[in-house]
């Protein structure tokens, strides 16, 4: 079995001549994240479409698992799949009444975005390919791998997050924090950030917050309706 | 040391205090007075309660200062036993002296120069404390003590005594600092400071209790009666209750803030702000006529005093180039103490025992010529030991003498506007527009007071020349004004001239030699009459009208408001059982009264001095009698004010109670616990001597020492007469009113022309108007027709060319630069007009866009440069 | 195992990793079809005897223990039926879209040292992460039934786990911080030794942390008294009320998985994991404390010890269920907003607080060598420190990568 | 180059990314369904953080210095907080624009079109 897969698929194919999980995982995440974006794009139902982004999400937090970015895999789950899109099926269902759950866009709308994006998905892998080091250096790379096997990233970048730079040099024992030479921390953008989500936070709730004034005063509603007109 | 130091800190610090509370309050009333309660009722509360807790810390220094620095028993009718009648003799305090010394001069004596504190920082502003306890002049006036007069322990420790006056200064912050000039927010605290705190904060707080009462129909909206619109109708407007607390904070600060400056920059700044204050106040009704133009006209007469201050502090700035009172004490990169004196230092050295000498700088001011010429021929620094070689000499030549006076004379000419000497005393009654609570703090107790409390503080400097001329205008207004007050109706019109009289005894004491006595009556004077005033305030609030012939009988009617006021008659007249006991206009006038006799004794030139003090005494008593019988006693002669007539209100009473006994007591001492004693302590260094010079402006006179009027000889002919004139005027005015043994009217017809002429109030504002006013009106009348008949024409004349020229321009700018602007704007507006069919609105297409474009640029970017996108 | 495999049987590595991966799977697929037959069984024994009933009897004997075998066998000989208006795709998929992700947190939960589906250095927010994807099933649910029963139960389960994940991740957070490491196999190897080492007693604020994280785990599984999304006496069934059949009880299933795994995850995180509360294999002297060192026998009595304390735990929310009534949604929102999140957030810096005064626990029991303050993953603390994270492969990735090193020889 | 025959590496997942980001793009560019442009957003932005993690992995650098290193993790990071704050606004803003104007097609929100 292993040597056919192998024969088609050369990604697969181990050493010694068994099945290459990594490429085997690598290759599934990638077609579901790929087919099921697509998918999007074709699905006209809303609440469908956003079933298949959550599952292409899904699918792409396997990838960041694969390429050992455990911690931004899991993050992807929590905030990306679970957080935003049960957001998303909240507006879909709020606003879910049947004329708009599927809104049809004129098909020469569709042939010209599909050429755009042809054209564009043309020059991006033409420059993914572009540059010889981004392909299989690991195979160079050589220890690469081990270490890479045992890594731990929730600390690191815990550590990143609040200033503290402990991976790459620092781990290596080529430099210590002491010198001054590492790469800065994160902390300044942490920080940045998470005032940026409360104030995103109180935003929205007081932008999607129900408009009750209509009822009590006319001159709001005038504006809250008429003058979008 | 450091004890005393800290003394300064904390003294500092409380009277600091005190004195911006009531900033505070001003700035509080200012913003949110309106909103303070109902019509901002509670105003009157934050304003009363931090001029209290002003009076509260300004008691709290002052027992602080007691027991630091208590007050030695100054033996009035001691001196005789001691030799006194030696014209400088000082005072001894015989028996019981000793043990009270024992502690204070222990310190003092081995204090020497080593009393300079380490500077310490508040701020970032080098704060010091300069204490002045000199053993140099001990121990000259010791030797003085041997050589002239018999000697014991006793001396020894009055010596000492003498020349220990605790007095502290120091700077809070530096607005400014030069070589030449400092100008800083400081402090001078001596016992006198001390002293005028808590008497200005008590009678500020008392007044701001009545006020709370007197002032409450401002509370609503109020018609002015004595406003006529040009509609014909009445003023009608909203009540200024919280106006009215603002400006009396504001001006709380502004006198405390005199009296505890460190400098005369300072003094001058809060000088002004005074004027100000009484400014806003006496025009507290600004639509009526008579207010706004007795505020106009207190506000330009106290500039023109306040113009021969400026050429005093010029005067003094340009030749001693420092203001400050006290020594300033700083620290030099090298960590030494440098000691920058102050103007007493310089004035009256303590090289020089601290008599009275032109200081160096003026001496080098005056000699200027020879010093350009010494400059002229030698090196800088040989000239200035040449010069400094020289100054001893030129200063025996008598230069810089002028200086001195010309300091002295422009100082005193502020403290004559401000307290309203003659010739510059026209405002002072009319400033009675002003509502009472106003006359009675700033007009009678306290604002007037200033420039008898500058002189005071200015006392060291000023030369026997000066000294006479401000006898004499002392003199001349007590006579002056004490006449007006004679024939005056209105109520507060006669207490205004006798505030303006009692105002020339205390220059008058000033200037004949008596420091204490002049500063003790300044404060006696303050507490009966701001007592008086609210009394006054008192009746008109019940009467309703200012006219003394409208009243009568109120006694029965208004017994709180007689009483006190009989209780402040009493005091101003100086009544008392002589020799024993009296109320404390009694002590304080004595006083007066013995160091006019005794100038008078040493100077028979100037025995005027004297008459003028005795005569007013008794002209004091008639009128002020002469007030009270007529709205107290009697029949009502007016049916319709008597038939409302009530009581005030015990807000307003209770301070008149409180007052009253003040002004029963001011005067008392307990042991050595007495203002006089007080004020002794405070007296400047070298002041207790007399004073002998002049020559200037007068022939040579001797001031003498204040300590000898204490004689009994002196004494008691003082006193005697003192008594004797006020019982004299008393009389006179029951007389007069009370058993009708002669009829006022009929007086004032045999002396019609004199009666008039003081209704005329000796006619001064006519000869005013006559000699500046209409003459200013003229020069603007002339100046006015310049203005109009040449300069205008010109100017019309080069409008016109202008217009001529714009006309010709806005053609161009109409046609050419127009045009192509509007070229321009229409060719942008043709092409928006194209261009906006691309602004579809329709996001898609805007995304579709976008892609191209980035598709588009990454391939242009591809072809011209011949590089990957990702470099290996 | 994989090294006996390896070199005693000879097997390829890539076949050995595979085997072992799909043997995984099945031992968490029977655990939680078992866990769910049994749980079942109990919530009726449970429920019965709180009111005071005797629940089955019958079947299988006489404390009916095939009862949910046979109420199985039922299921799925009944049609599964599809309301007209359904989605669907979206109506198949559901339940199994909630199985999955029930499922996908069994890998990373840990039994005993090294009994885990898959060693994640971020274990805890991984099994948190895809527990919550479990709601996503109940709104696609919800949705694709086409009932406004089905659609109100799926919208108050997404705002009330929505909602509840706040407060969850705080408490979670506490353990993680004491532990310094996300790695649920280090965080319970921290808990060795006797039971007062367990987080739970760690300090006062982790016990009030302990109860804030049982009530958000209830209400996080749907559980009364915060069942809202399937309020049978106003939604009917709520988000399952079209649902019957195998589908149906798939998603019985995911719920007492559910159940099950929050139970263990409390266990792991606060109770010691598999470690008991008296160190009966240390002081027996089987294992010298490590979990590296200890043989088959004690692991599986560490796997005993975990399903024990699970059991209990799952056991505990019966007993609430069947106590206390079920609340208002406003109320469910209140209590997570209003009480629990605060507590867990006050909670959290007390922990912090206490952390940072008592470095080494009130009794500064601890060697002296590390403060646990410090960051404490093994690959971080040198030569000295004791390397556990990193000691023994992950069971599923390793031989991709293994692989991979191999290729590039 | 053989993608198919090199072992697994950056440009894998390059192409990845740049298969999601134009799927994305095509998505905003075809849905007049706010909700689907939102959708779009969001796998634009997926898209672009499988490249930083493809960029900082160091399990396909195969280096341990790599160019990125712990930074691309850290980017992905930051890219996920940013769209789930974006995703709330948006679905506010697009609640917003469904009570103005009881739709959601993007195409009417052409109000201020010139």
């Amino acid at each position: 079995m292993s040597s056919s897969v192998a024969q088609l698929l050369p990604v697969l194919a181990a050493a010694e001549g068994g099945l290459n999980w990594h490429g085997f995982f690598f290759l599934l995440f990638a077609l579901l994240a790929c087919c099921l974006a697509v998918a999007v794009v074709l699905a006209d139902n809303v609440v469908r479409m956003a079933f298949y982004l959550v599952l292409s999400l899904g699918a792409t937090a396997g990838l960041f698992f694969l390429a050992g970015a455990e911690f931004v895999g899991a993050m992807q789950l929590m905030i990306y799949v679970g957080g935003t899109l049960v957001l998303l099926i909240f507006g879909v269902m709020l606003t879910a009444q049947e004329p708009f759950v599927s809104i049809k866009t004129p098909v020469r709308d569709k042939v010209l975005a599909g050429l755009v994006g042809g054209a564009l998905l043309a020059v991006l892998i033409q420059a993914a390919l572009s540059g010889p080091a981004w392909s299989g250096s690991a195979a160079e790379g050589g220890g690469g791998v081990a270490l890479a096997a045992g890594q731990p990233s929730a600390t690191p970048l815990g550590m990143a997050l609040v200033g503290i730079r402990v991976d790459g040099d620092v781990a290596s024992g080529e430099k210590s924090p002491e010198d001054g030479q590492v790469r800065s921390g994160y902390l300044l953008p942490f920080e940045i950030v998470s005032v940026h989500l409360l104030v995103v936070l109180v935003g929205a709730a007081y932008l999607a917050r129900s408009k009750r004034r209509k009822s009590s005063g006319g001159q709001g509603a005038d504006l809250s309706t008429g003058g979008m007109r | 040391m450091e004890v005393q130091s800290d003394l300064g800190a904390t003294l500092s610090t409380l009277l600091g205090l005190a004195w911006l509370i009531p900033l505070g309050s001003f700035a509080a009333i200012l913003f949110f007075g309106p909103k303070m309660g109902p019509h901002g009722r509670n105003s009157a509360w934050v304003a009363t309660a931090a001029i209290g807790a002003s009076f509260a810390l300004s008691l709290f220094a002052f027992g602080t200062w007691m027991v630091a620095h208590p007050p030695q028993v100054v033996d009035h009718h001691g001196a005789e036993h001691h030799g006194a009648e030696h014209g400088e003799g000082e005072h001894h305090d015989g028996a019981h002296g000793g043990d009270d010394h024992g502690s204070g001069h222990g310190d003092a004596g081995h204090e020497e120069h080593s009393s300079w504190s380490p500077p310490r920082g508040s701020g970032g502003v080098p704060a010091t404390f300069a204490r002045f306890a000199d053993d140099a002049a001990a121990a000259e006036q010791h030797a003085a003590g041997e050589g002239g007069h018999e000697h014991d322990d006793a001396a020894h420790a009055t010596a000492g005594h003498s020349s220990e006056r605790p007095a502290y200064s120091g700077d809070w912050y530096s607005l400014y600092r030069s070589p030449t000039l400092v100008l800083s927010i400081g402090w001078y605290i001596d016992s006198l400071t001390v002293l005028l705190f808590v008497v200005v904060t008590f009678i500020a707080t008392c007044i701001h209790v009545y006020a709370t009462g007197y002032m409450h129909d401002e509370l609503h909206d109020i018609t002015d009666h004595e406003v006529t619109l040009a509609s014909g109708g009445h003023l009608h407007r909203p009540g200024r209750y919280s106006r009215f607390f603002q400006g009396l904070s504001l001006f709380c600060f502004s006198m405390l803030g005199i009296v505890i400056a460190g400098n005369l920059a300072m003094v001058f700044v809060f000088w002004e702000l005074v004027g100000i204050c009484s400014w806003f106040l006496i025009g507290f009704s600004f639509e009526r006529t008579s207010a706004s133009t007795a505020a106009n006209k207190a506000f330009i007469v106290n500039r023109v005093g306040d113009f021969g201050m400026l050429i005093g502090l010029m005067a003094l700035w340009g030749s001693l180039g420092t203001l400050h009172f006290g020594d300033t004490v700083s620290v030099d990169a090298d960590g030494h103490q440098v000691v920058q004196p102050g103007l007493f230092s310089l004035v009256r050295p303590a090289e020089n025992g601290h008599a009275l000498q032109v200081p160096d700088g003026m001496v080098v001011a005056a000699a200027s010529d020879r010093v350009a010429s010494i400059a002229a021929g030698s090196s800088a620094e040989a000239a200035a030991a040449e010069v400094a070689g020289e100054v001893s000499e030129w200063r025996a030549m008598g230069m810089g003498n002028w200086l001195l006076v010309v300091a002295g004379l422009g100082i005193f000419c502020g403290c004559m506007g401000k307290s309203a000497q003659v010739p510059l005393h026209v405002w002072l009654p009319d400033a009675m527009e002003g509502p009472t609570p106003v006359s009675a703090l700033v007009h009678s107790a306290t604002m007037v007071a200033a420039g008898v409390y500058l002189t005071g503080r200015f006392y060291p400097v000023l030369t026997p020349d000066v000294l006479v001329v401000i006898a004499y205008i002392g003199a001349i207004t007590l006579f002056i004004a004490a006449t007006i007050a004679l024939v005056c109706t209105d109520i507060k019109r006669v207490l205004a001239y006798s505030t303006v009289s009692q105002l020339g005894y205390m220059m008058l004491a000033l200037g004949v030699g008596g420091w204490v006595a002049g500063l003790f009556h300044l404060v006696t004077h303050a507490f009966f009459k701001s007592l008086l005033f609210m009394c006054s305030g008192s009746v008109i609030h019940a009467c309703h009208t200012n006219d003394m012939r409208r009243m009568g009988g109120l006694l029965k009617k208004m017994p709180y408001t007689g009483w006190t006021m009989l209780a402040g008659c009493l005091a101003i007249i100086g009544a008392g059982v002589p020799f024993v006991i009296g109320f404390s206009g009694y002590y304080s006038k004595d006083s007066i009264l013995a160091q006019a006799l005794l100038f008078r004794q040493v100077n028979p030139s100037h025995a005027v001095l004297w008459y003028a003090a005795a005569g007013g005494a008794a002209l004091t008593a008639f009128y002020m009698f002469r007030l009270w019988f007529m709205t107290f006693l009697g029949e009502p002669r007016d049916e319709h004010v008597a038939e409302h007539v009530h009581e005030s209100p015990a807000v307003m009473t209770a301070p008149l109670v409180v007052l009253s006994v003040m002004a029963v007591i001011a005067g008392w001492s307990l042991g050595p616990l007495g203002v006089a004693n007080l004020l002794e302590q405070a007296r400047p260094l070298g002041t207790a001597d007399g004073l002998t010079g002049g020559g200037l402006l007068t022939a040579a006179v001797t001031v003498p020492a204040e300590a000898a009027s204490h004689a009994d000889s002196i004494h008691f002919t003082a006193t005697i007469t003192a008594f004797a004139t006020a019982a004299a005027g008393v009389l006179l005015a029951a007389a007069f009113y009370v058993w009708r043994l002669v009829n006022p009217a009929a007086i004032a017809t045999v002396l019609r022309p004199v009666h008039t002429f003081l209704e005329n109030k000796w006619y001064f504002d006519e000869i005013y108007d006559w000699i500046f006013v209409k003459p200013a009106h003229g020069i603007a009348a002339l100046a006015s027709a310049n203005d109009r008949g040449i300069i205008d024409s010109i100017i019309h004349f080069f409008a016109w060319a202008s217009r001529q020229l714009a006309a010709v321009d806005a053609w161009m700018d109409r046609v050419l630069v127009d045009g192509l602007v509007n070229v321009l704007a229409a060719a942008t507006w043709s092409t928006g007009l194209r261009l906006r069919s691309i602004q579809t609105g329709r996001l898609r297409q805007y995304v579709m866009f976008i892609v191209v474009g980035t598709v588009a640029i990454f391939l242009l970017v591809s072809m011209m440069f011949s590089t990957t996108v990702a470099s290996p | 195992m994989a090294e006996y495999l390896i070199q005693t049987v000879g097997l390829p590595g890539w076949l050995t990793w595979s085997l072992l991966a799909v043997l995984s799977a099945v031992l968490i697929l029977n655990l939680m079809a078992g866990g769910a037959l049994v749980f079942i069984w109990a919530e009726r024994k449970v429920s019965a005897r709180i009111q005071d009933r005797l629940g089955p009897t019958r079947t299988g004997g006489s404390f009916g223990w095939l009862q949910s075998l046979a109420d199985g066998i039922k299921l799925l000989a009944k049609e599964d039926l599809m309301p007209e208006g359904a989605d669907g795709m979206l109506f198949r998929v559901a339940p199994y879209v909630s199985f999955c992700a029930s499922f996908a947190a069994f890998i990373g939960l840990p039994f005993a040292f090294d009994m885990v589906g898959l060693r994640l250095n971020v274990g805890v927010f991984y099994v948190v992460a895809v527990l919550g994807l479990e709601v996503f099933g109940v709104i696609l649910a919800g949705y694709a039934s086409a009932s406004k029963w089905s659609l109100f139960g799926a919208m108050r389960e997404a705002a009330q786990v929505v909602s509840y994940e706040v407060p969850l991740g705080m408490c979670i957070v506490v353990p993680v911080m004491l532990a310094g490491t996300m790695d649920l196999v280090t965080i319970a190897e921290k808990q060795a030794g006797w039971f007062t080492n367990w987080y739970l007693f760690h300090d006062p604020f982790t016990f009030v942390v302990f109860w804030v994280y049982v009530t958000c785990a209830v209400a996080s599984v749907n559980r009364a008294p915060f069942d809202l999304a399937e309020a049978e006496s106003e939604l009917v069934a709520g988000f399952h009320t079209e649902y019957s059949g195998l589908r149906w009880s798939f998603f019985f299933m995911a719920e007492y998985s559910s159940m099950f795994l929050v139970s263990g995850l409390a266990a792991v995180l606060f109770l010691g994991g598999w470690n008991g509360p008296v160190p009966i294999a240390t002081l027996l002297g089987l294992s010298d404390g490590t979990g590296e060192s200890t043989g088959a026998i004690v692991r599986l009595l560490g796997l005993a010890n975990l399903l024990g304390k699970a059991t209990l735990g799952v056991l505990i929310m019966m007993w609430i269920r069947w106590t206390l009534p079920r609340l208002r949604i406003d109320q469910v929102m209140t209590t997570c907003l209003k009480y629990c999140t605060p507590i867990a957030a006050v909670m959290f810096a007390g922990a912090m607080t206490w952390l940072w005064v008592f470095p080494g626990g009130v009794l500064n029991l601890d060697d002296g060598s590390r403060r646990p303050g410090e960051i404490r993953e093994g690959w971080l603390e040198g030569p000295g420190g004791r390397s556990t994270a990193v000691s023994d492969a992950p069971v599923d990735d390793a031989p991709a990568l293994a692989e991979i090193a191999e290729v590039s020889k | 180059m053989n993608l198919l025959s090199d072992p697994v590496g950056v440009s894998h997942y390059l192409i990845v990314g740049a298969i999601l980001f134009t799927t994305g793009i095509v998505c905003m560019v075809v849905k007049r369904n706010a909700l689907g442009v939102l959708m779009g957003i969001e796998l634009v932005l997926n898209g672009a953080n499988v490249n930083f993690v493809a960029f900082g992995s160091p399990v396909l650098r195969g280096e341990q210095a790599s160019i990125l290193g712990l930074d691309g993790q850290l980017m992905a990071l930051f890219v996920i907080l940013l769209a789930a704050a974006e995703a709330a606004v948006a679905l506010a803003i697009t609640l917003n624009f469904y009570n103005n104007h009881a739709t959601v097609d993007v195409d009417r929100a052409d109000d201020l079109k010139g």
